[in-house]
C-alpha cells in the first residue's frame, strides 16, 4: 500500500525524517519493510475498538463471561482472540449507578491497543493527561458527559504495566437487542470513559 | 524525572479537542514510525528517551514525533547509527530516491504475532510488604531518571486497592543497563482532594505503583 | 499553581546561555512594555495573568512578551480596555499612524520616584507560629490560584532559617478581590537531597514562604 | 529618544502589539508618554549593577557598612540612594570561603531592581530557573565557576517579597584598592552568585 508513498517526495519535514530513518533501518538490515506494513495493516485493518466493544457487549449478555472479565480482562481477552503488546496485561473497570471510571497516562499514552487499536490523539494530549487527573467531571462535559453529584469519579492513571477498558453499563431499552447490535452501541469513548453508551448514538 | 511528559495535574492547558472519525495513523509517515518501533531493535530506553525532550519541543510536537525523536535517540546513543547516516538519507529522499525495500516473511509473521495473545512472563520477588486496604505513602524523592511514579504523587498518601503478583520496577528495567528488579506492584487509590485543590465533589484517583514507590504510612 | 511558570526542579532543560553585554531592554517595545506595566493602572494580578498562559505559549514567547501579555489580559478582564480596541488600535499603527503623546510631568516625577528609597508599609498579624531553628513542613495541597509557594516544596520538610515581620500573604492579595490577609513569613531551608535526587555533594534551597504555606513538623 | 521608534511602522508583531497597547492606554488617559519615558531612561542610564557593585566595595572597606548592610539591606542601599519597586525588602548574603550563595526565582524572575537593574535574559529564561535549584553546580560550571566540594552552596529562591544579593568575597591581591576601583571588580555576575570577583577580570 505504501509503494506510492514511499516513491514521492516527503511533503513534511516529518515525513523525510521518517522515510531517512526506515532507509538507513532497511540498508542496516534492521528493518524489513513487510515486517512495518504488517503492523500497520494489523492497526488499519483488524485492531481497533471493535474488538473491546465485542468484549463488552458479551459481557452484557454472559454473566460468566462478565464475571472473567472483571477478573482477568487479559485472558478474557484472549476468548476472542485479542491480546498481545500493550495488552499483555489488562484489567476491566466496571461503571455502576455509583461509580464512574476514567481512564488516562499521565506519563504516556498507555492504552490496551488490542482491544482498543491505536489511542486517539485527543487522548494523547496534554490538555486531556494534565487536565483529567484533577478536573475529570469538568473534562467529561466538554465530552458531553454530566454525571450527577453523588457518582464517584474514579480516575485510572495506567502509566505502569496494566492496561485498562471499561466496562460501561448497559443502557435502558436495550432488552431485546443481539450481542452484534449491543456491540455496535459500544464505542471507543465509552471504554475510555469519557461517554457512556446510548442507544441510537453509537459511532 | 521531572520532565514535560509528567503532564498529570499540571494547569493552563485549554479544551480537550476530539477529531471525529480519528484514522489510527493521519498521515502514512506515523505507521510507518509505529511499525518501525515495534519491529527494529535500536535499545532500550523508549519512553525515557521522549522524556528527556527539550520542554518546549516536546509541547510543540507530535506523538508520533515524540516516538520518531525516541527512535532517533537511541539509535545513536546505542551506537546503531549515526547523526550523519540519517542526514545523509535525508538528503538522498529529499533528492527524489525512494526508501529502499527488504523482504523478511518471518519478520512480518513475528510482527503480527506481538499482536495477538502470548504468555506472560512470571518473576519471582520478596513477599509484598502491603496488603488491600494499607495506607502507603509514597516517597518524596523520585529517581531523576524514568520513573513510573507520576510526579504529582510525591509524598501522597493513598490505600492500596489491589496488590499484583511482581513485575520488574520498570524504573530499573528502563534505564538501559540491563538490571532486573522485580517487585511486588500495586493500585493505590489517592482522594484527589489530598494532591490539589479539586472541584467538589471530589475524586478518586487511582495508579500502579511499584513497593520501590511506597513506604508504609 | 501548577503553571507552566513553576519551573523549579523541572527537566529536560537544555544550557543556560548568557549573552555578553547584554542591555537593560533589546528593542525599544521592550522598555514601552515595561513602562506601561509600572505606571498604567489595569488592575491587579500581573503574576497570576502569566503564569495562566499555555504552557506551550509561556515557554515560547520571552520575558517582555509575558508581561505584554499580563498588561492585555488584566485590562481586558477587568473591563479597563477590550481586544476590539486592542485590534483596531493595531490596525491604525500597522497602517503607518504614530502612537499617540501624552504629556503628564507629575506622573512622570511619581513613575522616577517609584525607583527611588519609599517607606514600607508595616502590618499587624497574629505572632509567628515557628521560630528559627524550627522544623517544618510545607503544606501538601497549594492552591490553584496564584501562590508564592513553588510546586516543588510540596510535603517538603524544612528548617526556618529566619523569621520575617507580617506581610500580605500573595497568593490572597494577587486574586485580584481585595482582600488582604498579612501573616508571618520565614525563610526555610531545605536540605536538596530531600527535594530530589541530586548531585553530590548536596546544596542548600531556601525559600520565603508565608504561613499559610507551612505546617508544624 | 523614542520619537523616531514611534513614528516608524513596527518590526515585528511584538512591537506592533506593545505600540497598539500604548495607544489604548495613552487615548484612555491611563498612561502617559513621559512617565514610560522616565522608566525606560531611569534603567537605561541610571540603574544598574553599578549600583549594588557600590554597595559591595563599601562593604568591602567599611565593616560598619558590611554590618549594616547584611542586617538591613535596603536601608543600606538607600544610604546610598538605591530603593524603591522591586528593593523594598531586601537582603544580601554573604559569601564565606564555607558558603557560596546563588539567586534565582522559580516561579517568576524576581530580582532587586534598584540595585542590580534589570535582570540578564538568562536569570528569567526556564532552564536557569528550573537548573538552578537542582543542580546548582552544574549551572555554575556552564558559568565558569567550579566550587570546592566542601563549600556549601545555598541557593536562595526568592519568589516572596523579599530580594537578595549576594556579597562576594574580597578577592586576594587587592589590598592596596581605592573603594571605586573594586566596585569596578563587582560584576553583575557576582551578585547573582554564577561568578566571584576576579582582579583584572571585570566586565
Amino acid at each position: 500500500m505504501t509503494e506510492q508513498h514511499r516513491h514521492a517526495r516527503p511533503k513534511s519535514p516529518q515525513e523525510l525524517r521518517a522515510a531517512a530513518l526506515e532507509t538507513v533501518l532497511i540498508e542496516k538490515g534492521l528493518a524489513s519493510t513487510d515486517a512495518i506494513d504488517a503492523l500497520v495493516d494489523a492497526f488499519e485493518q483488524e485492531i481497533g475498538p471493535q474488538n473491546g466493544a465485542r468484549m463488552v457487549a458479551r459481557a452484557w449478555v454472559d454473566p460468566a463471561y462478565r464475571e472473567r472479565l472483571l477478573r482477568d480482562a487479559a485472558g478474557a481477552a484472549a476468548e476472542l482472540g485479542f491480546g498481545g503488546a500493550e495488552g499483555d496485561h489488562m484489567r476491566a473497570v466496571e461503571n455502576t449507578p455509583d461509580v464512574h471510571n476514567v481512564i488516562v497516562c499521565t506519563l504516556c499514552s498507555c492504552y490496551p491497543w488490542p482491544v482498543l487499536g491505536i489511542p486517539p490523539v485527543w487522548y494523547k494530549s496534554p490538555p486531556y493527561r494534565a487536565r483529567v487527573v484533577r478536573e475529570p467531571r469538568a473534562v467529561l462535559t466538554e465530552f458531553g458527559l454530566e454525571l450527577g453529584p453523588d457518582v464517584e469519579v474514579r480516575v485510572w492513571d495506567s502509566s505502569a504495566e496494566l492496561r485498562y477498558i471499561v466496562l460501561p453499563m448497559r443502557p435502558e431499552g436495550t432488552d431485546g437487542m443481539s450481542e452484534e447490535e449491543l456491540a455496535e452501541l459500544v464505542t471507543r469513548d465509552c471504554m475510555i470513559g469519557v461517554a457512556v453508551p446510548r442507544v441510537g448514538a453509537a459511532a | 524525572m521531572d520532565g514535560m511528559h509528567d503532564l498529570g495535574g499540571r494547569q493552563g492547558f485549554g479544551r480537550v479537542e476530539a477529531e471525529r472519525d480519528e484514522p489510527p495513523f493521519h498521515e502514512p509517515w506515523e505507521g510507518r514510525v509505529h511499525g518501525m518501533s515495534e519491529t527494529a531493535e535500536v535499545g532500550p530506553g523508549f519512553r525515557h528517551a521522549i522524556e528527556r525532550m527539550e520542554p518546549a519541543a516536546y509541547l510543540t510536537t507530535s506523538y508520533y514525533e515524540h516516538w520518531l525523536e525516541s527512535i532517533e535517540t537511541r539509535g545513536v546513543e546505542h551506537g546503531v547509527f549515526t547523526r550523519e547516516e540519517l542526514a545523509a538519507a535525508a538528503g538522498r529522499i529529499a533528492a527524489g530516491e525512494p526508501v529502499p525495500q527488504r523482504s523478511d516473511p518471518e519478520a512480518a509473521v513475528a510482527a503480527r504475532a506481538m499482536l495477538r495473545p502470548r504468555p506472560k512472563s512470571t518473576y519471582t520477588a520478596a513477599p509484598p510488604r502491603h496488603a488491600v486496604g494499607d495506607r502507603v505513602t509514597v516517597v518524596r524523592v523520585l529517581p531523576s531518571g524514568h520513573t513510573r511514579c507520576p510526579g504529582y504523587l510525591r509524598g501522597a498518601q493513598g490505600v492500596v486497592e489491589r496488590v499484583h503478583a511482581p513485575m520488574p520496577l520498570l524504573d530499573v528495567f528502563e534505564s538501559q543497563d540491563g538490571r532486573v528488579q522485580p517487585e511486588a506492584w500495586y493500585t493505590v487509590a489517592f482522594a484527589a482532594d489530598t494532591l490539589w485543590e479539586v472541584e467538589r465533589p471530589g475524586h478518586t484517583v487511582l495508579v500502579d505503583l511499584w513497593e520501590s514507590h511506597l513506604e508504609a504510612t
